[in-house]
C-alpha cells in the first residue's frame, strides 16, 4: 500500500515540478494534467472514490480545457516564454521563497508525532452517505459554493467577452 | 421449469466459465486472473462489435445511398469462392492499416503525437468497466458509476486537442479549437441531461439505474425511462448531446471533411489512424451503452415473457439499435457550423435540460397520483417540457423559412 | 430592377479592406485550401486569412489545369477544336459544343434544319440537369452530408449520361453537334426512353425538396450567408443562376432568343436575396423549367434531317470576319469569340468562361463568413475547373 | 515513517511546487496553474486526514475537497477569462506588464 502511495507521490510531483520548469505552455499544461490525474489516483488510493472521479471530471474535462483554450486564445501555443534577466532573479527568489517553506513544512511533519489510526482499510463512505452529508449539515455551504459557481460564470463571461459599445460585433 | 432453467444457465453462462477458469489457476494468481478474464470478455466482445460496425456502417449508408457498400472481400485463399456479402471486410481492412506507412510530419510534436492515438483508445476503454452488461454482468460495481463513466469519458477531448495540436498543421490545430469548443459546450447537457434519471432513481450506480426500470405494466408495458415525458425529452438530449461528444454527424466539427480535410487526423496514418477509429467506435458503442442503460431499462427485456432471453443478449441488441440510429442520423442530416452548435449548446439544450431536470423533479413529487390525477401528472410533464421546447426552437430559427420565388416577368 | 439602375453604382475600393482594419491585424491565420482539398471542386485553391474562424481575406488561385486550349483551337481547323470544347466545362459537353458551333455557324453564315434546333435544345436541357444536380449533390456534400444528397442526385445523373452514351457514344464528351446540325439522328427508342426519363425527373425533384430543401440545418446554413448584390454583380459580369438569385433578370435564352427558345413557354426564376439559399433554390427551379421545356420539345419534335445537306465538312473554310456566340450554359453566358482570315484555322479564338468570370466575386461573398461557409459558397458558386483554367 | 506523514510531505512538497510556479513564472497562465497546484496540495491534506484522522465516518474532509474543487473550477473560469482580457488589452500574458488599472 505504502509502496503504491508513493509511486503516486512521485508522479504527481514529477509532473508538477517539471511542468512548472518547462518553457512551452502547452507542455505544462499537459503535464500538469498528468499531476492532476496523479492527485486523482491517490484519492481512489485513499478510498474517496466520489472525490476521485469529481477530481477527473471538474480538473481534466472542465479545467485542462479551459487552460488549454486560454493558450490557444492568446497565442501562447508556440512562442517560449523570452529569458530576461528579471525573470531570472524572480526565479531564484521564488525558489528560495518556496525551498524555505519547505524546509519549514517538512521539519515540522517530520518532527510532529502524528496519532495514525490503526486500521489500514479505508473507510467506507457510500455516495448515499456523502449526498445526506451534504445536504444536510453543509447544505448552507452547498448553496454558497452553487451561488459562488453561477456568479464566477457570469463574470467570467462578461469578462471574456470584448463587445464594446462603441464597435458592433462584425463577426455574424 | 424448462425455461427457467435455460434461463438460470444462460444468464450466468459467462460467470460460470470465467470461475470454472479461475478455480482452475493457482490461487496466489486467482484475482489476477479473475480481472483479466473480464477485460479480455469486454475487449474481445466490443473488439468484435467494432470490427464490425464500421461494415454496419458502410453497408447501411450504402443502402441509403442507393449502392450497395462493401461486398466483395471473400476468402484470401479461396479465390472463386464465396464472397460471404463483404463480412471479411473488417479483416481487409485490418491488414491494410497494419501495414501502411506510418508517416510523422517533421515539425510534429512527436511524442504528444504518439500519445493522443494511445490515450483516446484506452480512455475509450475505460468507460466499458462501469457498464451493466447482464443481470450479473458488471465489470466494476461501483457506487459512483455514472461518475466514473464521465469522468473516463471526459479525456477523450484531451487526446483529441493532443492530436491536433502536435501534429503541426493548421487545419489540425482548428480543429484541436473547435474540439476543445465543442466539448466545453456539451459536456454540460450530456451531464445535465442525465441527472433527471439520478434524481428519479435515487442512485449512481448504473445496476441500480436498470434495477429501477425493471417492472411492467400488465406484463407488457415495461417502466422504462424512455416512457415518461422526462425521461423520454432526456432521451432526446441525451442522444444529442452523445452525438456530439463523440464527434458523429451532424456534430462532426473536428474532422469536417469539406473544410479541415481530416481536422485532427489530417497527419496521422496507418495504425494511428485506425486507432483513432477504433476510439471513435467505441466511444459511440459507450455512450449507446450508457443511453441504453439509463433510458431503454438497460439489460431489461420489454415484455415479461421475453425475460427468457438472456439479459446480456437484450443489452446487446439495444445497444446495436443505438448504433444503427446513430448511422441513419450520420446519413441524413447536414453539418453545423461551430458558431451555430456553440449556440444550439448553450441557448437550447442548457435550458431545456434545466427544465427538464424540473419537470422530473415534478413527475417524482406527484408520484403519489393515481386514477385522473395521473392523466394531469401526465400533461402537465408534457407541458412543462413541450413549451419550452417550442418556444425556444423559434427564437432558436427565428428568421428562417423555405421561401417563394417570383419568376420573371417576360 | 433594370440596367438603368446601374448608373449610379460606383464600384467599391476593394474588398480586402476589411482585413486592414481588422484590430486583430497580426494575428491572423493563413490558411491554403486546396489544390488537394477535397472541397474545392478540383485542383483549385483558396488561400484563406482566417481570424479565429471567420474569412478576412480570401484570395483565389487557378491555373493549375491550364491546358492552353485557345492556341491549341487557333492551330487547329474548325472542325478538329470541337472535340476540345467538350473538355472545357466536363459535366456539360452538350452545351459547350452548342456555343462553340453557334459561333461557327455566325461566322460562316450556316442554317440549321427544324429537327436539329429541336434536339440541341433537348440535348442542352437535358445537360442543364445534369449540371444542376450535381451542384445540388456537391452542394450539400459540402455541406456536411456523407455522400447521401449527392448519390441521389447521382443517379439521375446517371440515367441521362446513358441516354448521352447511347447516343453520342460517350457519357461525358459528347463531341455532338456540328456546323450545321447534329452528328447523328436519335432512335424513336432513344426518343421514348429521353422522354419517359424527363416525365420522371419532377419525381426525383420532389423526393429532393421534401428531403433537404426545408432542413433546419440547411437553412441555418444556407440563408443569409454569402449574400451578392445584384449592382456588384452586373459590374463583375456574373451570369447565370449566381445572378438571377440576386434578383437580376438576365436569361439568354430569353435576352438572345438563339437556337428554337422562342418557340417554348417557360419562366425564368429570380432570387431576392442572392445568398446560397437563393442559389441553391435557382438551380431547382431552373430544373423544374427545363422539364417544362422538355416535355414540349418531345411533342413538337419535327421530323426532317440533323444535318444542312449544304453544310460543307470538309475544307471548311468561313469568309474573313469575326463572330461572337454565346448561349445560357447551365453557368451562365458561355461565349466563343471568332475572328477568321479565311484559312482553315481561326485566327483568333476567345474563350467566355461563365466558371472564371462568377468565380472574381468569391472574396466578396466569403468575408465575414466563417471558412465552413466560404466552402458552401464555393460550393453555391458552381463552377469547373475546366472552364476556368482552359 | 506513516503513510499519513508520507501524504503530508507529498501535499507540502506539491504546494511549494506551486509556489515557486507562482513566484517565479511571468507568464499569467503558469501562475494560474500553480495556484491551481496549491489548491490540490491543501486537498491532498484533507483527504489525508480524512483517512487516517480520528473520526472517520463523518466525511467532512470528503465534502470540504468537493468544496475546494468547486472553487478551483470557479477560480479557473475567472482567472482564465482575465488572462483572455489581459491579452486583449497589452497583445501577451506577461504579468510584469500588467500593472495599469485602466488603459
Amino acid at each position: 500500500m505504502t509502496f503504491a502511495l508513493i509511486i503516486i507521490s512521485a508522479l504527481i510531483l514529477g509532473c508538477a515540478a517539471v511542468a512548472m520548469a518547462l518553457r512551452n505552455l502547452i507542455h505544462s499544461a499537459l503535464l500538469l494534467i498528468g499531476s492532476w490525474a496523479g492527485v486523482a489516483a491517490f484519492y481512489l488510493w485513499a478510498g474517496a472514490e466520489f472525490v476521485a472521479f469529481a477530481q477527473i471530471l471538474i480538473y481534466i474535462g472542465a479545467i485542462s480545457m479551459v487552460v488549454l483554450f486560454a493558450v490557444l486564445l492568446t497565442r501562447q501555443g508556440d512562442a517560449p516564454e523570452p529569458v530576461e534577466f528579471p525573470s531570472l532573479s524572480r526565479f531564484v527568489t521564488g525558489l528560495i521563497a518556496g525551498g524555505g517553506v519547505a524546509g519549514v513544512l517538512i521539519g515540522a511533519i517530520l518532527g510532529m508525532p502524528f496519532d495514525v489510526r490503526t486500521a489500514q482499510s479505508a473507510p467506507a463512505l457510500s455516495v448515499k452517505e456523502l449526498g445526506a452529508q451534504l445536504m444536510g449539515p453543509h447544505a448552507v455551504s452547498l448553496l454558497v459554493i452553487g451561488l459562488l459557481l453561477t456568479v464566477a460564470l457570469l463574470g467570467a463571461v462578461l469578462l471574456a467577452s470584448d463587445r464594446r459599445p462603441d464597435q458592433p460585433e462584425d463577426t455574424p | 421449469m424448462i425455461i427457467a432453467a435455460i434461463d438460470s444457465y444462460l444468464e450466468v453462462a459467462p460467470l460460470a466459465w470465467r470461475d470454472a477458469v479461475v478455480q482452475w489457476c493457482p490461487e496466489p494468481t486467482q484475482w489476477l486472473v479473475h480481472h483479466l478474464i473480464t477485460i479480455v470478455a469486454i475487449l474481445a466482445v466490443f473488439g468484435t462489435l467494432f470490427a464490425f460496425t464500421p461494415l454496419a456502417e458502410r453497408k447501411l449508408l450504402g443502402r441509403l445511398q442507393n449502392r450497395l457498400g462493401p461486398n466483395r472481400s471473400g476468402l484470401p485463399w479461396w479465390q472463386n469462392g464465396p464472397k460471404l456479402w463483404g463480412l471479411t471486410q473488417p479483416f481487409a481492412d485490418a491488414v491494410k492499416a497494419l501495414t501502411k506507412e506510418d508517416i510523422v510530419p517533421a515539425a510534429a510534436d512527436k511524442l504528444l503525437h504518439f500519445l493522443a492515438p494511445v490515450l483516446i483508445v484506452a480512455f475509450s476503454l475505460l468507460t466499458f468497466a462501469v457498464l451493466p452488461f447482464g443481470r450479473h454482468l458488471v465489470p466494476v460495481g461501483l457506487d459512483a458509476a455514472l461518475l466514473y463513466f464521465f469522468a473516463a469519458g471526459s479525456a477523450t477531448e484531451l487526446a483529441i486537442f493532443m492530436a491536433g495540436w502536435a501534429s503541426r498543421n493548421k487545419y489540425s490545430l482548428l480543429a484541436a479549437m473547435r474540439a476543445l469548443a465543442q466539448v466545453i459546450s456539451y459536456e454540460l447537457p450530456l451531464i445535465l441531461s442525465v441527472v433527471p434519471i439520478v434524481l428519479i432513481a435515487g442512485t449512481l450506480s448504473l445496476q441500480d439505474i436498470v434495477l429501477a426500470q425493471g417492472f411492467w405494466t400488465f406484463g407488457f408495458l415495461p417502466h422504462w425511462f424512455v416512457f415518461t415525458p422526462w425521461g423520454f425529452a432526456g432521451f432526446l438530449l441525451f442522444l444529442v448531446s452523445a452525438l456530439a461528444e463523440s464527434n458523429r454527424s451532424p456534430f462532426d466539427l473536428p474532422e469536417a471533411e469539406s473544410e479541415l480535410i481530416a481536422g485532427h487526423l489530417t497527419e496521422y496514418s496507418g495504425f494511428k489512424y485506425a486507432l483513432f477509429f477504433m476510439a471513435e467506435y467505441f466511444g459511440l458503442t459507450a455512450l449507446s451503452g450508457l443511453g441504453v442503460t439509463l433510458f431503454l431499462g438497460g439489460w431489461q427485456a420489454p415484455c415479461a415473457f421475453l425475460q427468457f432471453i438472456p439479459s446480456w443478449l437484450w443489452f446487446m441488441g439495444k445497444v446495436i439499435g443505438m448504433l444503427l440510429l446513430f448511422i441513419w442520423i450520420r446519413g441524413t442530416l447536414l453539418r453545423l457550423r461551430i458558431d451555430q452548435l456553440t449556440r444550439l449548446a448553450w441557448q437550447f439544450m442548457v435550458p431545456l435540460t434545466l427544465i427538464n431536470l424540473g419537470n422530473a423533479a415534478f413527475w417524482s413529487l406527484t408520484a403519489g397520483w393515481t386514477g385522473p390525477l395521473q392523466l394531469v401528472r401526465w400533461g402537465v410533464s408534457l407541458a412543462i417540457i413541450v413549451i419550452p421546447f417550442v418556444l425556444l426552437g423559434r427564437r432558436l430559427s427565428a428568421g428562417r423559412h423555405p421561401r417563394t420565388y417570383r419568376y420573371a416577368a417576360s | 430592377m433594370s440596367v438603368s439602375d446601374l448608373s449610379s453604382f460606383t464600384p467599391s475600393s476593394g474588398p480586402t479592406v476589411r482585413a486592414v482594419k481588422d484590430p486583430f491585424h497580426g494575428d491572423l491565420l493563413e490558411v491554403s485550401m486546396g489544390p488537394q482539398h477535397p472541397s474545392t471542386h478540383g485542383v483549385f485553391r483558396m488561400v484563406v486569412t482566417l481570424d479565429g474562424e471567420v474569412v478576412v481575406k480570401l484570395k483565389p488561385v487557378f491555373g493549375y489545369l491550364h491546358r492552353n486550349h485557345e492556341k491549341i483551337a487557333e492551330n487547329t481547323t474548325y472542325l478538329g477544336s470541337m472535340p476540345y470544347t467538350d473538355r472545357l466545362d466536363y459535366l456539360c459537353s452538350m452545351t459547350t459544343n452548342w456555343a462553340y458551333a453557334l459561333a461557327v455557324e455566325k461566322l460562316a453564315g450556316q442554317a440549321v434544319p427544324d429537327r436539329a434546333q429541336y434536339l440541341r435544345v433537348i440535348l442542352a436541357e437535358m445537360t442543364r440537369l445534369v449540371n444542376h444536380s450535381c451542384l445540388v449533390g456537391f452542394l450539400f456534400n459540402d455541406l456536411g452530408t456523407s455522400f447521401t444528397p449527392l448519390l441521389y442526385a447521382f443517379r439521375e445523373r446517371e440515367k441521362i449520361l446513358d441516354l448521352f452514351e447511347a447516343l453520342s457514344g460517350s457519357r461525358m464528351m459528347c463531341n455532338f453537334q456540328r456546323f450545321g446540325g447534329c452528328r447523328v439522328d436519335p432512335t424513336p427508342e432513344w426518343l421514348a426512353a429521353a422522354s419517359r426519363l424527363v416525365d420522371n425527373y419532377p419525381r426525383f425533384l420532389d423526393e429532393y425538396e421534401t428531403m433537404l430543401t426545408a432542413n433546419e440545418i440547411m437553412l441555418a446554413r444556407t440563408q443569409g450567408i454569402g449574400i451578392l448584390d445584384a449592382k456588384l454583380a452586373v459590374n463583375a459580369g456574373i451570369t447565370g443562376p449566381c445572378l438571377r438569385a440576386s434578383g437580376y433578370n438576365y436569361d439568354l435564352r430569353k435576352v438572345d432568343g438563339y437556337g428554337f427558345y422562342p418557340r417554348f413557354d417557360f419562366k425564368v426564376p429570380l432570387g431576392a436575396h442572392g445568398d446560397t439559399y437563393d442559389r441553391y433554390m435557382m438551380r431547382i427551379l431552373e430544373m423544374r423549367e427545363s422539364v417544362k421545356i422538355l416535355q414540349q420539345a418531345f411533342r413538337d419534335l419535327p421530323g426532317g434531317p440533323v444535318m444542312d445537306p449544304k453544310a460543307k465538312i470538309r475544307g471548311f473554310r468561313p469568309k474573313a470576319g469575326e463572330a461572337y456566340g454565346r448561349i445560357e450554359s447551365p453557368k451562365g453566358e458561355l461565349g466563343f469569340y471568332l475572328i477568321s482570315d479565311g484559312t482553315p484555322n481561326p485566327y483568333r479564338y476567345r474563350v467566355r468562361p461563365p466558371s472564371l468570370i462568377n468565380l472574381t466575386l468569391l472574396e466578396e461573398m466569403c468575408l465575414g463568413h466563417t471558412i465552413a461557409d466560404s466552402v458552401v459558397i464555393l460550393g453555391s458558386v458552381d463552377i469547373v475547373l475546366g472552364e476556368v483554367d482552359r | 515513517m506513516s503513510p499519513l506523514q508520507i501524504c503530508l510531505l507529498l501535499s507540502s512538497l506539491l504546494f511549494c511546487i506551486g509556489l515557486v510556479g507562482v513566484l517565479s513564472r511571468g507568464s499569467a497562465i503558469l501562475v494560474l496553474l500553480g495556484v491551481e497546484l496549491m489548491l490540490n496540495a491543501a486537498n491532498i491534506n484533507f483527504i489525508a486526514f480524512w483517512r487516517y484522522g480520528p473520526n472517520p465516518d463523518a466525511g467532512t474532509g470528503i465534502v470540504f475537497v468537493l468544496f475546494s474543487i468547486a472553487a478551483a473550477a470557479a477560480e479557473a473560469a475567472v482567472g482564465f477569462a482575465l488572462v483572455i482580457a489581459v491579452y486583449r488589452h497589452q497583445r501577451n500574458i506577461r504579468l510584469q506588464e500588467a500593472n495599469r488599472l485602466k488603459g
